[in-house]
């Protein structure tokens, strides 16, 4: 199982803050492909470019390898400070 | 490690982390702070309250990832790094990065190395209260370009 | 003109002069400030107190002179410049450089040519008591190229 | 007249901290010549490169002007802050 977390303005249009994924994704490009067929209207935000990821805490990308339990959090660009 | 890192609803006095690095700073003679408030006007709309998300279990490392690699670079005495959470008012206080070192440059650079790194990396979100509804804030290309510069520090 | 800048024997409160760049700073998110502390080592000997001398008809002049070739450069809010002269003990502060800006990178380059113009222009110098007795201070090559850097500004 | 100051160490090397010029001198460089003429043992102090020249508090050179009343300042390189 891979938990999935939200923030900013993507947690508005995924209208969630997380989600539990229960199929294996080994890596965080599948992790996006499964979300994308569970629902549909995410792919378009999912896939943007600029959208971040961090695994466990720490940024990856789409070739970030995953196991399960792991946390994985998607983001828009930071706007801290 | 001495230094203060810190994720905080509450605000922050000034005066009193100034004073924090000031101590025992003997052998560190130069010290700078910058703190950034909540502005009346941003991005060409006027803003009211502001609230900032975070990934609170990522935040604090990310924090202390960044004064380490700082603290790489350079040779700092006392560091203070203060960023809340929340919900803020027009000209609250933000954040807060003071340092002191032996030389006024590494100085300046340390916190400038620290806010261009916080700006692009550190995971927070802010959404403004504008006269049109709620608005999350766009990232700065600007900050970008900032943080990339010290990938070229070598060069100069 | 709501800037500040004094000359004096008394010390300064941080916290007191960061209040003071806050106040009405709504339109200026940016802070920076800079103190300068009396050293224990400088040089490579250890010092105890400084006598800071200075030529009191004309420091003022030229602190309000850096002040405003600053003011051409950048936009800021309230800028804020203490230097202190006479007697000072180890740990003392010696002077504070603080303004408020719209935008981060202003702040800190204007902190900075303040900083650099003033170790290099206004008329101060500094007297070290050493175990050796009383020694003048020795001008930094490495301020005046800080101060240079102000001039390539355009080529960057 | 020329008021003529000294700050700083060059203070210690003349051993005063001003001296009144009554002769004429149309520049600074020409002072210094006349203040080398009234203490021989100054010229080596004066003619330093590094040594900085303020006229009527503002920074000048050897060719700066003077004329009666100036109040001319000598100094070496600045060490505040």
């Amino acid at each position: 199982m891979i938990q999935v977390l939200f923030f900013g303005q993507l947690k508005d249009q995924v209208k969630m803050p997380s989600v539990k994924v229960e199929e294996a994704a080994t890596s965080v490009g599948e992790l996006k492909k499964t979300l994308g067929v569970m629902h549909p209207q995410w792919q378009h935000y999912l896939t943007n470019d600029s959208i971040l990821v961090a695994v466990n805490k720490t940024i990856g990308n789409d070739q970030t390898v995953l196991s399960d339990g792991d946390e994985v959090a998607f983001f828009p660009p930071v706007t801290g400070g | 490690m001495q230094d203060v890192i810190e994720v905080q609803t509450e605000d922050f006095n000034q005066g009193a982390l100034y004073d924090a690095l000031r101590q025992d700073s003997l052998a560190n003679g130069a010290i700078v702070t910058f703190s950034g408030l909540v502005r009346d006007f941003n991005q060409g709309h006027e803003v009211g309250d502001l609230f900032l998300e975070h990934y609170p279990a990522m935040t604090k490392a990310s924090l202390l990832n960044i004064v380490t690699a700082a603290r790489a670079r350079w040779h700092f005495g006392k560091i203070i790094l203060i960023h809340r959470v929340g919900r803020l008012a027009q000209g609250e206080q933000i954040v807060f990065v003071g340092l002191t070192s032996a030389h006024r440059k590494d100085a300046f650079d340390g916190v400038q190395f620290i806010m261009d790194y916080l700006k692009t990396e550190a995971p927070f979100w802010k959404k403004e209260s504008t006269s049109e509804g709620d608005k999350w804030v766009a990232a700065n290309v600007s900050d970008t370009q900032a943080r990339l510069r010290w990938d070229k520090q070598d060069e100069m």
